[in-house]
């Protein structure tokens, strides 16, 4: 039994054990997913350190080998993202638990999604990844109808998406097996033809995919879901659960299906990428509330996210690959800060409308050093980790002359800026007493603020990340 | 022989595709509702008739039991069942979804009749002697993909905690007429029901059957038992047992998947030997949490903390 | 082909028409009341002849004592059913036909 | 002797199709769950002949399941939806036996 | 082969009902339409290798668990958005207890 196995067994057991937990002992909730949240960021660690050391891992489940068992795999993508998970998970609960909420239900269904999203970075098992897609939509569905009142039509919008898209991604996995019987990605990889079954396959798996990614016309659930669920509930499904769509459809891109790539593929998805920019940046500009403002900036970000696709094939396809899973993951990092952040100065007004909210200070200064931290690393200012994402892809756009994806970037940058502008404005106005009683312990803000250093700590940890992300510890490598 | 089989099939076929339009399409959110429940009902003898037993016993169990109580419960509880003009959206669309429609239905036709399905039954043919148990789809579900049906019935609990964080169970709306018979009824069929599951979880391990459709057919003999009036003796509370009943199926696997790690086994890998004993052990725990998933499915909302007065609504 | 085979063969084919007088009232009658006496009692007295034949024909005590538990519970379901359904349409007003 | 429970099969078959007409028709929710009941008991019976001529016992225990739930159904109709269902199904089922009284 | 284009069919009329059907339990229904479809073509497929594939069948059995599960969520949730909303309210306070 290696090391590599345990910290996968531990990823996988630890969360869903603590949920049982949680359940079946509310009292004990807070403080077994205190312990959850610890084991689970050393166990990411110290994969990622095995990942850094060793290459890509990979480790069949039951002792039965692909195809007819199910196998982990874990490579420097999934590593980086299992990383992300870890510390949004860890800082959703703590600011939870620091919010003090009487909802006792709210443990074992954060340690569910936790749970899931862990398969889903582990597992390289088509199906598996169908069961754990559902755990992760079941369970994100209860926590975003945990807010009550308007969150309830915002769930159910999100329920029916993401069944939708589910559904047709599992026709697609049944063409794929009918095709090649086998669930395997990497088998599947090998096998790949490029006949019909298989083209429509990947359209159908994508599709879904994207309708749960939330990519441009598809994203219609999105905004309401995360604009309404509960802080750190929002905070999550930002970060992790729309990169965990992203992550697969990358991985499913660059391996199985990255012999469709190049008939016009890439480019659509880069058109898609860059639509959703200009669309998401847009409406970011025209909303009321600062939680929508955020949540359409992830339709934005994530545009950014797709452009890898168009440049893959190419000179800068290294430099594309590192500069997108940064960008990824230092969005997740502030994304999930300026939720939390937010989350505690809607509180502390009682309300998060642009116009009426007061300025910086208003319910504590560390929401809103948060705030402004994290913006600056979604804006990519050096030497942020948004800023290192950025630079990479833009080389490596520059260097395969792509010039449309190099406007793409530049006009995404420009609209991220112009909705970020309004917060800043926001910024400027005089510090405002909430009508709040009992104020949020000082506390609450933390896990947001350390989330926010770590987004643009991230742009000093460039040669840890570079190595992580080197194309010798990507499965199956780049195209 | 062949024109018959033909002839069942096509008769089998088109009946599907009216009820599923029945169910889609039509007014009447009942009519739609029993189209769905005669849906999965044919749908059991679609899954005879593809060779595959196993799957007409969840859906004879799952589809056509439970899931026809919770629609019909569901449309019991709607308040604002009343549906105004028709069931769909204008016809306008129309010239989009007929070539839309018809396209993707060819090219999936096509792509499917293009398939070889090379499938997997060679290799679980081979792997079956070491998974402890002759039937392949239960070593399939319970050994070689033992980690998907983890997940699964991991899925049942979440779900009934998502309904239980949902809000408390609404009050029933009792039978308009208190018949003698139903209580009757409900003495008589239990322990039926629960001969019947014991049956099929016994017949798993060799054929069709296990855990799947004998957890539905015992938690269907659960809701017919409340529904016909009697006290169930679990209750939300958090000392009560029914948390833990709910969780054992899903706590007995993971702790089985972890706890050979301890052996030196990989997770979730048996010990070579205790395959069927711990296949039949789990298949006990499994379908005991499915039975009590389906009821707290079917309840809608955490149950009270005492049953006495409050659930009864009157 | 043995005489017990025969006979089972017969019986089932002798239930048939009970099936298809069940449709036949399930269609034609006039209101819910009719059709439940229509169907309570001839698709159970067809089931139990297909029941029967098939145990003989099976020659099994085994498969035929499941066929009889078949359908005793067939027998009781739509016993329970159709008890259920009359008495709640007669609660609820609905009137019989011709009344 | 399998080629006549083939032939029964295929017409109780038919007599669902049929029958699905009810179902269409209602017009009130009783007849519908009528119709429903209906098909039980005949599903059960194709399930029992198939059982004999694909000589596969299993579909047998298919036949025990569907007739075990089949009271299911209608007590949770009768217990649970037509409660509400009722003073709107009502009204119809008044308007259908004028309707239907030729 | 009749299934495989009975699989097709199923999966328009649920995409197209799931699409435009006004009512929202209606929606869940076709949801169940669709994944039956799929079920389907899973199954038909399984059929055609020789030997019969067991592992389609498992994974269907697995599918219908968790469509049944995602449909009671449904169902619930849609049972709590239709309650007026002096009702919802109730329900909220209940909630806190």
């Amino acid at each position: 039994m290696s090391q590599a196995n345990t910290l996968m067994a531990v990823l996988v057991g630890v969360p869903l054990v603590g949920a049982i937990i949680a359940f079946v002992y509310p009292r004990l909730a807070v403080s077994i997913t205190a312990v959850c949240a610890g084991v689970m960021v050393a166990a990411a660690a110290g994969l990622t350190r095995l990942v850094l050391s060793s290459g890509v891992l990979r480790q069949d489940v039951g002792g039965w080998a692909a195809p007819l068992g199910i196998g982990w795999q874990v490579d420097g993508l999934s590593a980086g993202l299992l990383l992300l998970t870890a510390a949004v998970g860890a800082a959703g609960a703590a600011h939870r638990a620091f919010e003090a909420l009487e909802q006792p239900f709210f443990w074992p269904l954060w340690l569910f999604l936790w749970g899931a999203l862990n398969v889903l970075f582990l597992s390289a098992d088509l199906f598996n990844l169908y069961v754990a897609l559902e755990v992760l939509s079941l369970a994100a569905v209860a926590l975003i109808a945990m807010a009550g009142g308007g969150a309830l039509p915002a769930a159910w919008r999100y329920l029916l998406a993401s069944m939708l898209g589910s559904t047709v991604y599992l026709l697609g996995v049944a063409l794929l097996y009918g095709r090649y019987g086998a669930l395997d990605i990497a088998l599947i990889a090998d096998a790949l033809e490029t006949d019909l079954p298989s083209a429509l396959a990947a359209a159908l798996i994508t599709l879904g995919l994207l309708l749960k990614a939330a990519v441009f016309p598809l994203h219609f659930w999105l905004p309401s879901a995360h604009g309404r669920a509960p802080a750190a509930v929002s905070a999550a499904l930002s970060a992790v659960v729309v990169a965990a769509a992203w992550y697969l459809l990358v991985r499913l891109w660059f391996a199985p299906f990255g012999a469709f790539q190049g008939n016009g593929v890439g480019v659509l998805f880069g058109l898609l990428g860059a639509a959703a920019m200009v669309w998401g940046g847009l409406l970011a500009l025209v909303q009321h509330r600062l939680k929508m403002l955020i949540a359409y900036s992830t339709v934005s970000q994530f545009g950014f996210g797709l452009l890898l696709l168009p440049l893959a094939g190419g000179v800068g396809a290294e430099l594309a690959w590192r500069g997108a899973v940064v960008i990824v993951l230092s969005h997740g990092l502030a994304k999930a800060s300026l939720f939390l952040a937010v989350g505690g100065i809607a509180r502390s007004q009682g309300h998060d409308r642009l116009d009426a909210v007061g300025g910086f200070g208003s319910g504590g200064v560390l929401p809103w050093l948060a705030l402004v931290l994290a913006a600056a690393s979604l804006l990519g200012v050096p030497p942020t980790g948004g800023f290192a994402g950025k630079w990479w892809l833009l080389q490596g756009a520059l260097a395969e002359g792509a010039w449309l994806w190099v406007l793409a970037i530049l006009l995404g940058t420009l609209f991220t800026a112009a909705y970020l502008s309004r917060l800043l404005a926001v910024l400027l106005r005089p510090a405002q007493r909430g009508p709040q009683t009992g104020r949020p312990s000082p506390l609450t803000a933390l896990p947001g603020f350390v989330l926010a250093l770590m987004a643009c700590g991230l742009g000093l940890a460039l040669p840890a990340l570079e190595r992580l992300l080197s194309s010798a510890l990507v499965a199956g490598g780049l195209p | 022989m062949g024109w018959l089989v033909l002839v069942f099939d096509g008769l089998l076929a088109a009946a599907l595709i009216w009820l599923a339009w029945q169910a889609t399409h039509t007014p009447g959110l009942f009519r739609s509702v029993i189209s769905f429940i005669i849906f999965g009902l044919l749908m059991a003898l679609a899954w005879v008739r593809l060779d595959a037993p196993d799957i007409a016993l969840a859906e004879a169990a799952i589809g056509a039991g439970a899931t026809g109580a919770l629609l019909l419960s569901a449309l019991g509880r709607l308040v604002a069942t009343h549906e105004e003009g028709a069931p769909w959206q204008e016809r306008r669309d129309l010239y989009f979804w007929i070539p839309a429609g018809g396209a993707l239905l060819g090219l999936l036709t096509l792509a499917a009749w293009m398939l070889p399905s090379p499938g997997l039954g060679e290799q679980v043919q081979d792997a079956l002697p070491e998974s402890g148990v002759q039937n392949p789809v239960t070593a399939v579900l319970l050994n070689f993909r033992a980690l998907d049906t983890l997940l699964e019935i991991g899925v049942l609990l979440l779900a009934a905690i998502a309904i239980w964080s949902l809000g408390r169970m609404p009050l029933p709306s009792a039978p308009a007429v208190r018949s003698p018979a139903l209580p009757a009824l409900g003495r008589l069929l239990f322990p039926m029901f629960v001969l019947v599951s014991a049956y099929l979880l016994w017949r798993g391990s060799h054929a069709p059957g296990g855990a799947f459709p004998a957890g539905a057919v015992m938690g269907a003999g659960g809701i017919l038992t409340i529904l016909a009036g009697a006290q169930p003796w679990l209750t939300g509370s958090v000392h009560g047992p029914w948390r833990m009943l709910l969780s054992l199926g899903f706590a007995a696997m993971l702790a089985l998947a972890l706890g050979v790690m301890a052996l030196g086994q990989p997770f979730f890998a048996y010990p070579p030997g205790l395959a069927g004993l711990i296949v039949l052990a789990l298949e006990l725990a499994a379908g005991l949490s499915i039975a009590m998933s389906l009821v707290a499915l079917y309840l809608a909302g955490q149950p009270p903390d005492h049953w006495e007065g409050e659930a009864r609504g009157e | 082909m043995s005489l017990t085979d025969l006979l089972g063969g017969l019986l089932v084919l002798l239930g048939m028409p009970f099936f298809f007088l069940g449709t036949l009232g399930l269609l034609r009658f006039p209101d819910a009341y009719t059709r439940l006496h229509a169907l309570a009692k001839t698709d159970n007295v067809g089931l139990g002849l297909v029941c029967l034949g098939l145990a003989l024909y099976s020659g099994s005590w085994l498969t035929g004592l499941k066929l009889l538990l078949i359908w005793l519970l067939m027998l009781v379901a739509s016993a329970a059913g159709a008890g259920l359904i009359g008495r709640t349409a007669m609660a609820r007003g609905m009137k019989p036909w011709g009344l | 002797m399998t080629e006549v429970f083939a032939v029964l099969v295929l017409l109780l078959l038919l007599n669902i199709v049929v029958g699905l007409a009810r179902v269409l028709r209602g017009p009130s929710a009783a007849d519908r769950m009528l119709a429903s009941e209906m098909f039980s008991t005949s599903a059960v019976a194709i399930l029992l002949l198939l059982a004999f001529i694909l000589d596969s016992p299993p579909l047998l225990d298919v036949a025990l399941v569907l007739a075990l739930l089949a009271a299911l159904a209608v007590v949770t109709f009768v217990g649970r939806a037509w409660s509400d269902l009722q003073s709107r199904q009502s009204e119809s089922a008044r308007g259908m036996e004028s309707r239907e009284s030729d | 082969m009749i299934y495989l284009l009975l699989a097709g069919v199923l999966f328009v009329i649920g995409l197209h009902g799931l699409f435009v059907a006004r009512h929202l339990l209606r929606k869940i229904l076709s949801l169940n339409v669709l994944s039956a479809a799929v079920f389907l073509l899973l199954v038909a497929l399984a059929r055609e290798a020789d030997p019969l594939d067991a592992v389609p069948h498992a994974i269907v059995l697995t599918g219908i668990v968790v469509s049944v599960s995602a449909t009671a969520v449904a169902l619930v949730l849609l049972v709590r958005l239709s309650r007026p909303r002096e009702d919802q309210r109730k329900l909220m306070d209940e909630e806190g207890g």
